[in-house]
């Protein structure tokens, strides 16, 4: 059980942070509830791609004997691809981040409040 | 080759490649000059509308297209030495894959000519314009990949671009709420995409959608992924347990982005669709499955009428009507998907039923998106939605008149407009499926036609009032964008039975054919 | 509404080191671990460092916003330019086609552990360049506009 | 009353999510064998000795451009949102009257 200790400290960041987007008012509390699942959700993906004493997937100076043949070096790697699928993840989370941070800028500026109950004059 | 024959074979991959290149562009040009720019973005939509026709022509043709991106030549998705694994990128598109194109860039050409005479006055258009062509891009992306983290990317692109245009006059800071709620909404829908993605790749090692459904076989894992990436689709396209964004997002959104929105939400519903046909498939139990689809399309089609009722804004309550027109297409697909189990019930019942969901995603797309162009162009001519304000305007706006007429029976479903056909094909399969769920549908309908009466009344009818003497008919441009969707309610609505043969029925016979999506890129296997 | 000294002053020392960092994160892309994103973030905290320094009203003078946009979209534009030029060797798009030629960056890579020569990876080194400016100029636009805003807000609300 | 409401859907997800993370096996991925194929071609195919950076521009390179398309279009939200206003536009919202104010008060 304590072998996959990454899986679960994502698990518990991820009810963390969705608990901050359920329970808290402040919309900057809000935001900063999502980023958390966000980097919760880049240690997951990270997490899926590790081997029992991988290297890097990086061949320059690589800790390999010059002879290796292929099939050793790959086994004695960690997956490449879940580190560019969390580098596009961790991209995106900027982008939302900084789209939905000026949002609540200029909803602060428009309504002079941050609080989720008093924002939600849109109803009917 | 011939230039024709290079747009012929690469036109997959242009039709992403040109709506991405003239975003970046129209950024250029516009600090040159911003009718350069105009004129730099209509040719660019259209262009990228005539490549969406070649590759519709061409699936007709050829059944199923793969394009890899990053090989020699297009058609090699699986590497010789690689075992059998579709190692790059691809584009597979399908019938249903070129029925949603179709859908797209009808909606989009008529929204970006409207749009250039509704924001001529307003400021930055240059950002407007270059994620109008984002928000289209990331469109054709989720319906042409064959990538389920490419589709993630695309599902981003297209949440964040429209996100962006919802929060466009922010001046009374109302759209900027909305364009929040819309945010955060996809933001989460977003991450619990993303959720499903890792599991699968965690499981599988592989991200191809065809590689992925020939080697899922419903473990936890795979019913994990499976909640989280269809909650998060239907979440998107405003289905009932999340619609609360709907209202808010299309009410405030400038006119012509309202068009597109709707098309964006179909587009995560084809999401939807290409999840649960291709991804699990026969997998899934079928049955209890599609019922658990059913309801949710009923519930949108009761929710969304009933809530629509009291509405006093214009676009408030056509966006509740688009919830509940967005239950009748769950519920004819919940139904195919219901009857995918037994081959009988499914050839008699199961295809009328979805080919009417499906048929009714394109007269949707058309005569909500034309409803929502003449509430913007009243809203352009006299600066208010709420339908109390309103009255006599069929006085001076003849022509914006007639199209929301046009739009009002097609929405309603009366027989010669394009509503009708989509909504007779699903009555007459969901009757024999299960008579108390047509008998719902039917009386939605006729609320649906009594809400537009009231709507049409408040608004043309009555006396000349003094205030709206003035009021002059809407610019041209925005009457050639209203007129374009109105030829198109129209023609669909004359001739269903040729449109159904020639792009409804393919597409729904392609989304049930499991074996022949993966087959296309694993190669017979 | 300018820093305390000793943070202007480090403004002033620190950023030469960090775009110096930077460039080569992002010149040595396809070689040691980093790329055309990650050079192009620690670029920008680098401009970015002297932009919270200062207040935004010196800055605004000193930097002009615009240029970053289009220096942004250029970057794009030569981004998805090479990715078409694939289409002019008759491959599909965005396909490596600088990769084992005679041309620049094309040097063949044998297999297995080896110190690495800058002239190898086909496109990879061009995208990775150009990525970075846009990288680096979106990171720099997003902040000098929600400065801008920050300022707005005082003044209207 | 209505924090339980709430509450309860946050413990049922913890419990899926937990369940999940069970099932995954920490240091031993189940299959390899697309990221192994990375690997061995990565240097003859693209040249490079970064493979991931290789996956991210060339064998992924269009989830990349779409990755570039993110970052560009949060840039051109943002800058929507801060843009200059034209003396005609604020003048012309400011009259456009709204509803919900009216309904407020």
């Amino acid at each position: 059980m304590i072998l996959n200790f990454p899986f679960i400290t994502m698990v518990l960041v991820t009810i963390i942070g969705l608990c901050i987007i359920l329970f808290r008012k402040n919309l900057l509390k809000v935001i900063m509830g999502i980023s958390l699942i966000e980097s919760a959700m880049n240690l997951f993906i990270v997490a899926l791609d590790f081997k029992e004493g991988g290297i890097a997937p990086i061949f320059t100076l690589a800790p390999l004997e010059p002879g290796v043949e292929p099939a050793a070096a790959a086994s004695a790697m960690v997956l490449p691809v879940p580190q560019a699928l969390c580098l596009t993840s961790i991209v995106i989370a900027v982008a939302t981040g900084a789209l939905m941070l000026s949002f609540a800028m200029l909803i602060y500026r428009k309504y002079g409040t941050l609080d989720i109950s008093k924002i939600s004059r849109l109803n009917g | 080759m011939t230039f024709a024959q290079f747009i012929y074979y690469n036109s997959p991959a242009l039709i992403i490649a040109i709506p991405l290149l003239a975003a970046f562009l129209t950024l250029v040009f516009g600090r040159i000059s911003s009718m350069l720019r105009n004129i730099w973005v209509v040719l660019s939509l259209v262009a990228t509308a005539i490549v969406g026709l070649i590759i519709a022509y061409r699936v007709s043709i050829e059944g199923i297209i793969i394009y890899t991106f990053g090989v020699g030549s297009p058609g090699m998705a699986i590497p010789v030495d690689s075992g059998g694994i579709p190692v790059r990128i691809l584009f597979e598109i399908d019938a249903m894959s070129s029925f949603m194109i179709i859908t797209l860039s009808i909606a989009t050409l008529a929204a970006i000519i409207y749009s250039i005479a509704s924001d001529a006055k307003s400021t930055g258009r240059d950002n407007f314009y270059a994620l109008f062509l984002l928000l289209t891009l990331g469109g054709y992306g989720i319906i042409c990949t064959g990538d389920i983290f490419n589709f993630f990317v695309f599902f981003e692109i297209s949440s964040l671009a429209s996100a962006g245009l919802i929060a466009y006059r922010i001046e009374k800071g109302f759209a900027v709420e909305a364009a929040l709620k819309y945010a955060v909404i996809s933001t989460i829908a977003g991450i619990m995409v993303l959720i499903g993605v890792a599991v699968l790749y965690g499981e599988y090692d592989a991200l191809n959608i065809a590689m992925l459904a020939q080697s899922i076989h419903w473990t936890f894992l795979d019913k994990f992924a499976l909640v989280l990436l269809l909650s998060a689709l239907l979440m998107k396209c405003g289905a009932v347990p999340m619609h609360f964004w709907t209202p808010d997002s299309y009410s405030l959104a400038p006119g012509s982005i309202t068009a597109i929105l709707v098309v964006a939400s179909q587009v995560s519903l084809y999401g939807a669709f290409r999840v649960i046909f291709t991804l699990y498939g026969v997998v899934i139990n079928a049955f209890t499955f599609g019922w658990i689809i059913i309801i949710l399309g009923v519930l949108s089609m009761v929710v969304g009428v009933t809530m629509a009722i009291p509405q006093k804004d214009v676009k408030r309550l056509m966006a509740y009507h688009a919830i509940s027109q967005t239950g009748y297409m769950l519920l004819g697909v919940g139904v195919g998907f219901a009857l995918l189990g037994d081959k009988a019930l499914l050839d008699s019942i199961g295809y009328m039923a979805m080919e009417g969901g499906i048929f009714h995603i394109i007269n949707h797309a058309m005569y909500k998106g034309l409803l929502f162009l003449t509430a913007g162009a009243i809203f352009y001519r006299i600066g208010t939605r709420n339908l109390n304000k309103m009255g006599g305007l069929g006085h001076n706006m003849k022509y914006t008149m007639i199209f929301f007429v046009i739009g009002a029976l097609a929405i309603a479903g009366i027989p010669p407009f394009n509503g009708f056909a989509s909504k007779l094909m699903i009555y007459e399969s969901v009757f024999l499926f299960n008579p108390f769920l047509a008998v719902i549908a039917m009386v939605v309908s006729i609320l649906t036609l009594a809400s537009f009466v009231k709507v049409f009344h408040s608004i043309f009818m009555g006396p000349k009032l003094p205030e709206y003497a003035h009021v002059k008919e809407a610019p041209p441009m925005m009457l050639i964008g209203m007129g374009l969707l109105a030829a198109g309610v129209i023609l669909f609505g004359l001739f269903p039975q040729q449109v159904v043969d020639l792009i409804v029925s393919p597409a729904a016979h392609a989304l049930v054919n499991q074996q022949a999506y993966i087959s296309a890129v694993m190669g017979g296997a | 509404m300018r820093m305390s000294k000793i943070v202007t002053i480090t403004a002033d020392l620190l950023p030469p080191f960090i775009l110096a960092f930077g460039l080569y994160v992002i010149a040595h892309g396809h070689l040691t671990p980093g790329g055309g994103f990650q050079g192009g973030a620690v670029t920008a905290t680098g401009l970015l460092l002297m932009i919270v320094a200062y207040s935004y009203k010196d800055i605004a003078k000193a930097i002009r916003q615009d240029r970053f946009k289009l220096y942004e979209s250029l970057g794009l534009i030569i981004v998805i330019g090479v990715g078409y030029i694939a289409f002019l060797y008759g491959a599909t798009f965005f396909t490596n086609w600088l990769v084992n030629t005679p041309l620049p960056f094309g040097t063949y890579v044998p297999f297995g552990p080896n110190p690495g020569d800058l002239n190898t990876g086909g496109t990879m080194p061009l995208y990775n360049i150009f990525v970075g400016v846009e990288v680096f100029c979106g990171l720099t636009i997003v902040v000098l506009y929600m400065l801008s805003g920050l300022e707005e807000g005082e003044g209207s609300s | 009353m209505r924090t339980i409401t709430k509450v309860i859907p946050v413990i049922i997800l913890l419990a899926f999510f937990m369940a999940m993370a069970a099932s995954f096996d920490f240091g031993r991925p189940f299959q390899t064998a697309m990221d192994d194929y990375f690997i061995e071609h990565g240097q003859e195919q693209v040249g490079t000795n970064n493979i991931v950076t290789t996956i991210v521009f060339d064998y992924r390179g269009f989830d990349t451009l779409g990755e570039a398309s993110v970052l560009l279009t949060a840039v051109l939200g943002v800058g929507l949102l801060f843009r200059r206003f034209s003396k005609g536009e604020e003048d012309e919202a400011a009259e456009e009257e709204d509803w919900q104010e009216v309904a407020e008060r």
